[in-house]
């Protein structure tokens, strides 16, 4: 295991202090908990509460400011936060107008964050809740765990956090939040495995030859695994899964997202896009934004997702809206 | 069998050290067709119960299963701290400031907490989860009381029933929790949830026996 | 070689392609040169060109925009890019108002950018250089090729680029670059080697336990090789090579800029970033800001520079004035 | 010696194709203490090179030179693109419209060239770079001039003294180019810029013997 740590035991106190020291203009942390709060929000506005296991930074923690989340809780590696932890991160910024819980879908996090939720509701705070799931590798259905929410969450992140800032209500900040879920669809590939600090080996193997397609941000498993192809091969077979569960129509708006699992240079991000670029293109498809960096990574994985978030006037306008956060800023 | 909050303490005690003796074993179950942490997490749950609840004096049943309950679902993470923290959470509301439980009401407090379980993970039973260990095992219980077995024996027959279901998870592809990701590769393997689950139902009857026998 | 590319040979294009269509908000493409220029700039302000070898992404293309470059060339990947390309960069964003530019010291850089000058200067266009050299583990002396380029350059992208905005002259602004290098040292170290495309295999081997100190961002060698000590010791010493070079006193100002060379993951960087700012603050020293992510990387190497810039209240404002590129924004 | 503009580019050619030949060897030579290019770098160069001055008649060498000098620049890359690219400016400079070049001439040219190679990068004897091989053969070359050698003999000895410098950078530590990062680590090693000039001077040499022999 090659790692810059100090302890694997303590990788999270330790990235968290260093988030803190870095960025105390943004961000200040709820003192004993994982919980990274903004350092200054409005007083009434309805709270944006997300998290999740850590090794995906910048998520969620670099999302917490002007105009996106406003709390983040930080689980062990890998593993969802417990209610203790959820419930300090809603208390920290519940001004009364009520939170919107944005949680991935994995069992351990819905679960955690839904007893959370039913605990602050018996504290009389008004808390909803959605559920990301845009990985379309798993397949969506009611006799499964369902998809996985990856980095379209990021888009959630974005537009919820925006429609909140404009003073709209709890109700409709989860309506626009169950918009772009309902909009939003990913799909990943690794080249590599990443190792949990705790447990000092890869969490599986691929071959010096191989990759594996669909693969989740935590490895888990994918579609299929095969050997590496061109990288314009990968990303047609990627966007067609997309197209697949979200067909798009000639002279829709788009945003995309290109999102490396931190591996991966932002070298070949750029290669990849100039192939989503050209086959949405070559659909009528209109690309109105698009993002291309490290939004929701997996350790040291290589590899890359491809998000695509279909748009109306109303999302155009909370995407462009201005935001400052650490990871994610609109000017 | 009429169970004080003392012995009930002793049991939880027992079950935490059974898990820790279990935590590799259980841990590479979750390995091969999840994410290999279950019985770390377990471990590291139960240990804080220890904690939380080693100064209790055992009064108050109810209130011990829920100190129980906060600790797992405050430590554990993962899928599996909720549901057990559901279940003990669930058993505890049931048995309340009862001071000793009976085989009925032990009963009673195992199907809150299954179905505390299947409501918290959306879960039913042939979905290979721990609910695969839990139901086959209450229902089984329920038969034997109804058929005024005596107490020994029915625990014993609910023990045996949970480990088939445990066993037959084998078979069944998963279709909740981290294992669904796999699909028809989850066949094949024991779920870690129901093994863990089957190990507590056994350890209880274990103890019970010492107890009562 | 494991990496999401279609062909090793046209790398660059790709890149700048998917680049150009990810963010034409920003950027254009000069036709038929690797250059990349912003899309709207002001008529009348000093004009300022960097560029390099490719691999260091998003140096520096990820840089042109609002309140920093006007122009970003691009070499092949670890290659200086030629006069004919530097000298059409030039060009594109000469406003009369004349052009500086920003070297990273190494030979072909250096050799490249000065034909260059001296081209544009026949054509009687006003350009004026200043060359980078803040990697303090080479040792600076009249007889060597001097002290490399890394990190710190975007320091004075940033900070010139503010100067420029500002509208002030070309010697006005060429004195505040001259001064971010005065006062910016910088260092690095490995983890893992990286292949560059052509070569198809990697630069230089490291044992699974093995770490390089000071190694440069094309594979350089760096002082020392060493087993891998835990993160906090290896900030120490590569923030002692640094006093060594450029002392600190209490109460100094400081950024500090905490970079991955593009494998390592943002939370090994912020477990770095917790040390560095201990340190400091032990020294007295006030750490004005920072920057914690990929700025200047090194295809997929995994490891991190420190780079610390002392300020003074010129440089302080005019790294906090608005900007607005790709991979750097200020609200 | 009189050689005309249309011999000069036959030469130029011969030298391409030399490079080319000697691409690997040049490479490896550059990934021992560099970064492994410099073939690569040299032959990419001089196939421009070829594109460039085919279609032209020799009437200026002067012209000529700088085109090649130009392809040098615009296509080798790295730092042996602008080091041999102002070497062939400057010769090109001094030759200017003349006709045909005698031994003076060539001597001249050369000397140019290498003023040019050590401004352009800040370079002198002794730091293993191309100047090593370089500038021993000029000298080598005044004192042959001076005493009144033939012009075979005269080249012969260029060539024999730029191959004792470029055998030496062997032991020198480089504090040029990459190389210098290596610092003492560089001793050992040839410097594949001191290895392609001798390996050009040679070439030269040797189409001239063809030429005139
Ligand atoms: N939705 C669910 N309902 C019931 N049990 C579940 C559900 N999801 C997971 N489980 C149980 O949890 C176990 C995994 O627990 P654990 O490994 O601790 O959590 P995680 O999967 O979050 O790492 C599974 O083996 C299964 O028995
Ligand atoms: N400052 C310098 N002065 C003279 N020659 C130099 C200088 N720097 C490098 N060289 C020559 O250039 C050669 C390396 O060329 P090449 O590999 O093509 O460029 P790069 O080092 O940029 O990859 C060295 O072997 C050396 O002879
Ligand atoms: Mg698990
Ligand atoms: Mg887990
Ligand atoms: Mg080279
Ligand atoms: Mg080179």
């Amino acid at each position: 295991m090659k790692k810059v740590i100090n302890n694997p035991n303590y990788v999270v106190e330790e990235m968290i202090n260093g988030l803190i020291k870095a960025y105390p203009e943004y961000l200040k942390r709820v003192d004993n908990y994982n919980v990274i709060v903004r350092k200054s929000a409005p007083n009434k506005k309805v709270a944006l509460v997300s998290g999740g296991g850590s090794g995906h930074e910048p998520a969620h923690a670099g999302y917490v400011g002007y105009g996106m989340l406003d709390a983040a809780v930080l689980g062990e590696v890998f593993t969802s936060p417990t209610p203790d932890q959820i419930y300090e991160a809603i208390k920290a910024v519940d001004a009364g107008d009520g939170v919107l819980l944005i949680i991935k879908n994995y069992t351990g996090d819905v679960m955690n964050f839904e007893i959370t939720k039913e605990m602050a509701e018996m504290e009389g705070i008004k808390v909803e809740s959605v559920i990301v799931n845009d990985d379309v590798a798993v397949e969506n259905s009611l006799y499964t765990a369902g998809r996985r929410g990856i980095a379209g969450t990021v888009f959630v992140h974005k537009i919820a956090g925006a429609m909140a800032e404009e003073g709209a209500s709890l109700e409709e900040v989860k309506r626009v939040a169950q918009k772009v879920i309902n909009n939003v669809r990913s799909m990943g590939m690794a080249l590599t495995p990443c190792t949990v600090p705790a447990a000092g080996k890869p969490n599986f193997t691929l071959q010096e030859d191989e990759m594996e397609i669909g693969m989740g941000i935590h490895g888990e498993p994918g579609t299929h695994r095969e050997k590496i192809k061109p990288a314009d091969e990968i990303v047609e077979h990627m966007l067609n899964k997309i197209f697949d569960d979200m067909p798009l129509s000639e002279n829709d708006d788009v945003a995309v997202m290109v999102n490396g699992l931190s591996g991966t240079p932002l070298m070949e991000l750029y290669i990849v896009n100039n192939k989503v670029n050209d086959v949405l293109k070559s659909k009528g498809v209109n690309v109105y934004r698009t993002y291309v960096g490290e939004y929701m990574t997996s350790l040291e994985m290589a590899g890359f997702s491809i998000s695509i978030l279909k748009l109306d006037e109303e999302l155009k306008r909370l995407l462009d809206a201005k935001a400052n956060t650490v990871a994610f800023k609109v000017l | 069998m009429s169970l004080n909050g003392q012995q009930i303490k002793q049991i939880i005690f027992k079950i935490a050290q059974m898990i820790d003796e279990n935590k590799m074993y259980l841990t590479e179950l979750d390995a091969a067709i999840g994410d290999g942490d279950h019985g770390i997490n377990m471990s590291k749950g139960f240990q804080a119960v220890i904690d939380k609840i080693k100064d209790d004096n055992g009064d108050n049943i109810g209130d011990m299963l829920k100190k129980v309950s906060m600790a797992l679902i405050a430590n554990v993470g993962g899928a599996s701290g909720p549901l057990y923290g559901t279940a003990f959470m669930k058993a505890g509301m049931w048995v309340g400031n009862r001071r000793e439980i009976s085989i009925e009401d032990y009963y009673n407090m195992l199907l809150e907490a299954l179905n505390g379980i299947k409501a918290r993970g959306r879960a039913s039973i042939g979905e290979k989860t721990m609910v695969d260990s839990l139901e086959p095992a209450i229902n089984e219980l329920k038969v034997s009381i109804d058929n005024k077995f005596n107490e020994l024996e029915c625990l014993e027959k609910m023990v045996n029933s949970a480990k088939l279901g445990m066993e037959n998870t084998k078979n069944i592809v998963a279709t909740k929790g981290r294992a669904s990701y796999l699909g028809e590769r989850s066949i094949g393997h024991l779920d870690p949830g129901a093994v863990s689950c089957y190990l507590i139902l056994k350890t209880i009857f274990e103890e019970v026996k010492k107890i009562k026998g």
